[in-house]
């Protein structure tokens, strides 16, 4: 769910304040990591970025309100963590200036979106000694997808617990507030599945045409290297 | 949201307003601290008058009322998950939370489809590490080339009988177009940066333009923040339980 | 030759930047087994009007007729009757390698296996690229490339061919073998061509009839290429140069 | 014109999936204020060349001088003294609006802006496309963007231009626009070309002297282009057709 942007002004301003300082220094550490890349693979990732975004344009209509892919999966296998962090960082900013996200919550939704793309890699490294590599993108991609929404619902109900309670507020009752929330996550849940099956669809394929047509850009492929001849030795174990 | 893109990017570097001549920087400025100061008003009052100077601006600046719906409605839906899960019975709460990130994202949208992006990432992009100041711009570029590209490929698709059958099947052939697309986004971020270094860019990308200038439409930035100030003070007690 | 297998007329599309195209004054007609070509100075629309033809836009105002239906509304009634190679053909290449992506449309027209085999092979001979068949597209040259969208078009013997710029970036050699590949279609198959191009050297051997445009769309001028190059006015009003034997041949003509 | 600028001798370069071109045979030697056209068929390795001569590639073995450096190492030091159009012109264009992207480079070279504007002013009027001045360039018909390309390369009067197929996808008309602004560039600046094309009858007005590469990347010749068009067994071998005006005079002469 890590497409639903987060808007200004919901949440409680503790979390997306420290949503912000988290972001920030991840944003830093991942410059750390990165740091003395050649320019090619700054281009690599910004059109890896580009391509979430272009991506993200595309309506797929399975529900009453668009679910959008985000391709933070396969962007994170291709990427590492450090690179996939700063790709969904910028992503998150540029959304935000095209008002879909708001300012504030630029750091919850690139943490939201970032961690899922983050994890990716390592899952994916894992998995990827054990069956053939467009399945493991496709399981790995799963994987940071339920993570981004299991992070999405925990930011939400965490903010629902440090909202300020008002005097209305006190006359309801508290087996009302689980109703809300089951309401809350029967609603979620089913939606959050098929984003999920759907982005691993999508990830499969995509995996498959790589695999078949440049297996060099897959990690553990033919050359090895994912990433342009001047690439980094960055987050690769 | 496909459209929403381009259009307003289009807006913003082709627009003719006062808005478009106002330095980025004064509307930077304004617009953070108006989603700063609505994102911590406890009270509608304030809330409507705010709303009613970004859809204002909005309309001045000739972008399309569609447009301003458009970015008005997209953050409700969130905001109604949110209610769901709060919902305690009182209209002045409902009002605030849907308020607030209304007038959040259509000052937003001001601001974006008056300002060109060279513009509005110079400042940003000077508070972040080179790499992700680089990547802010080589991105947005990047999203263009492969809308197009997608737009060329969804007519692929289409002209070569591909829209239909088996969810599966359409799975996969999606992923094997955007197959290509990653494969044509790689090779040309490889020419990219060989460009930009045969155009002149050493080591950082500069929005060597003019953000920072101010200009005699600035006047109109500082009236609208007056607006806003304005109203805070003033109406803070309105909408108070 | 009589029945009009494509008839568009006086078609406006405006783009979301409000650039206007307007196809009017003349109607721009196909008839059946006719190689058309379609000339005219950059940006003057050569491409809008193919993407009507294709029902890719559908015309803010005006009519467009392909095979007797609307294209835009009812493309996939004659899709399997029209073949496509637009102007980035490498864009057009969607599997991963040249026998998947010829065999695209026939799968997804749900052919049975023996049936597909059978058009793909016929197709790349066609084309001339049988060789090629089991390669991977995406490290074909670009000429081969050209070749491999071309085979995709043909695979479903389609009644018309609507090609975009066919000749850009190919050596000459290589156009010249498409244009010969192209009059061979159409001589034994009966095949219909719209082409639009820029190369006014493959105009004579390639077109019956020859539309002109210019810089909104106006629909300037018909007729063969012959009577269309002989007509210098025209020619200067719409960036186009006379092929250079034409240009001779005017010389001569006026010398005697 | 005898001061060396472009020096490639023997250049190797092989890709990853193992393609290898050897620009060989004969060494490529641009003089000052030289007008030299590369010609070859598809995937002979011009791009390749020039890629070298731009720094873009480091040669694998041979070498490589432009204005008396290696260019894969310190292209910064003459960057401000080289224009360049690629082949995909598209991948050039880098900021939202025409006139933003013509005044790239020299903004990033620190001109102020009003040196800025003018240049700008000058180059979008060389190039023929004031018009076009405030339009998003992602908006733009191909030929178009080529223009901007084009423009965005001569800002800054460099003194060597180098052109990967700038006549692709431009109407007659604006290829000998190009033409003659590129001869006139030459004349009146003493600015050398390099180009790359297909388009041969360009090259008789275009070059002083044609190189002819066959694939693999071989040098096969070189020589002013009347010269190399009368050598039928060369074209032949290197899927060049001679210009039209060429071939009529092969047959006066062989006649004679
Ligand atoms: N997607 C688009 N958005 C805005 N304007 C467009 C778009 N596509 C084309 N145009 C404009 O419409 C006009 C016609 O474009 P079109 O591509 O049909 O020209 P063309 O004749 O094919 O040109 P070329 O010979 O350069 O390919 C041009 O002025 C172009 O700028
Ligand atoms: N990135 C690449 N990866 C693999 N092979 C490549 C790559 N770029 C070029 N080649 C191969 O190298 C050879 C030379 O390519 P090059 O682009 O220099 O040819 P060209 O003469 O410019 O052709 P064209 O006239 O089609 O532009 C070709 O065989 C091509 O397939
Ligand atoms: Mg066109
Ligand atoms: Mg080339």
């Amino acid at each position: 769910m890590s497409h639903l942007h987060i808007p200004d002004g919901v949440l409680p301003p503790l979390v997306w304040i420290a949503g912000l300082l988290l972001a920030l220094i991840g944003v830093l550490v991942s410059a750390a990591f990165t740091r003395g890349v050649g320019p090619q693979r700054i281009a690599f990732q910004s059109a890896l970025g580009g391509l979430m975004l272009a991506v993200m344009a595309i309506p797929v209509p399975i529900t009453a309100f668009d679910y959008c892919m985000t391709l933070a999966g396969p962007v994170g296998i291709l990427l590492g963590p450090a690179s996939a962090f700063q790709v969904s960082f910028v992503v998150t900013v540029i959304l935000a200036l095209m008002g879909q996200g708001g300012f504030t919550v630029i750091g919850l939704n690139a943490l939201v979106l970032g961690i899922g793309s983050m994890t990716a890699a390592p899952v994916y490294r894992l998995l990827a000694s054990r069956m053939k590599r467009p399945q493991a993108v496709a399981l790995a991609t799963a994987f940071s997808q339920l993570l981004s929404s299991v992070l999405w619902i925990a930011v939400l109900a965490l903010s629902v617990k440090l909202s300020p309670t008002t005097a209305a507020d006190e006359e309801v009752h508290h087996t009302l507030r689980w109703l809300q929330g089951g309401a809350l996550v029967a609603l979620l849940a089913p939606l959050l599945l098929v984003a999920v099956a759907v982005e691993s669809l999508l990830a499969l394929g995509l995996a498959t045409f790589l695999d078949r047509v440049r297996p060099d850009l897959l990690p553990g492929g033919a050359s090895g290297a994912a990433v342009p001849p001047d690439e980094s030795p960055e987050s690769r174990p | 949201m496909i459209n929403t893109f381009a259009q307003i990017d289009q807006y913003a570097s082709a627009g003719h307003t006062a808005w478009h001549r106002a330095s980025a920087l004064s509307k930077l400025l304004f617009t953070l601290v108006t989603i700063g100061v609505a994102v911590f008003t406890p009270t509608w009052g304030p809330l409507v008058v705010f709303l009613a100077v970004a859809v204002l601006l909005a309309l001045t600046a000739r972008l399309p009322f569609k447009l301003v719906l458009l970015a008005a409605t997209t953050p409700l839906f969130f905001a109604a998950l949110w209610l769901v899960s709060r919902w305690n019975g009182r209209l002045d709460e409902i009002a605030v939370t849907a308020l607030r990130p209304v007038v959040a994202s259509v000052v937003a949208l001001w601001l974006v489809g008056t300002t060109p992006y060279p513009d509005l990432f110079a400042p940003i992009s000077r508070v972040l590490p080179r790499v992700v100041g680089d990547s802010l711009f080589l991105t947005y570029r990047a999203v263009f080339v492969l809308l197009q590209r997608l737009e060329r490929l969804w007519r692929a698709l289409f002209l070569r009988g591909a829209l239909g059958g088996s969810l599966r099947r359409r799975g996969e052939r999606m992923g094997e177009a955007v197959g290509t697309v990653v494969l044509h986004g790689f090779e040309r971020s490889q020419r990219l940066y060989q460009v930009m270094h045969l155009r002149g860019h050493s080591g950082r990308i500069c929005g060597c333009r003019h953000w920072r200038d101010l200009r005699a439409e600035d006047v109109w930035v500082v009236v609208a923040f007056a607006a806003v100030l304005a109203s805070r003070i003033l109406l803070r007690e309105v909408g108070r339980p | 030759m009589s029945e009009p297998i494509v008839h568009v007329s006086c078609v406006r599309h405006t783009y979301p930047d409000r650039t206007s195209v307007h196809l009017c004054g003349l109607d721009f007609v196909v008839e059946k087994g006719q190689r058309v070509v379609i000339l005219g100075p950059n940006g003057c629309g050569k491409s809008t009007l193919l993407y009507h033809i294709l029902g890719l836009l559908a015309p803010q105002e005006g009519d467009v007729q392909v095979f007797g239906v609307d294209p835009a509304k009812h493309f996939s009634k004659i899709r399997e009757r029209v073949g496509v190679l637009l102007q980035n053909a490498d864009e057009q290449i969607i599997a991963p390698t040249v026998y998947d992506d010829v065999s695209f449309s026939p799968r997804n027209y749900g052919y049975t296996d023996a049936e597909v085999g059978e058009k793909v092979s016929v197709a790349l001979r066609k084309v001339g690229i049988e060789h090629l068949a089991h390669k991977v597209c995406h490290y074909l040259s670009g000429g081969e490339k050209r070749k491999v969208a071309l085979a995709g078009a043909l695979v479903l013997e389609p009644e018309l061919l609507v090609l975009d710029e066919p000749f850009e970036g190919l050596d000459p050699s290589s156009r010249n073998d498409i244009v010969d590949l192209l009059n061979r279609l159409n001589r034994e198959h009966g095949v219909s061509l719209v082409v639009a191009t820029h190369d006014v050297q493959l105009v004579q051997p390639l077109a019956d009839k020859v539309y002109v445009l210019k810089r909104g769309g106006e629909i300037l001028a018909q007729g063969p290429p012959a009577e269309i190059f002989r007509d210098v006015e025209l020619l200067k009003r719409t960036n186009i140069e006379a092929p250079v034997l034409a240009e001779l041949f005017q010389c001569s003509s006026r010398a005697a």
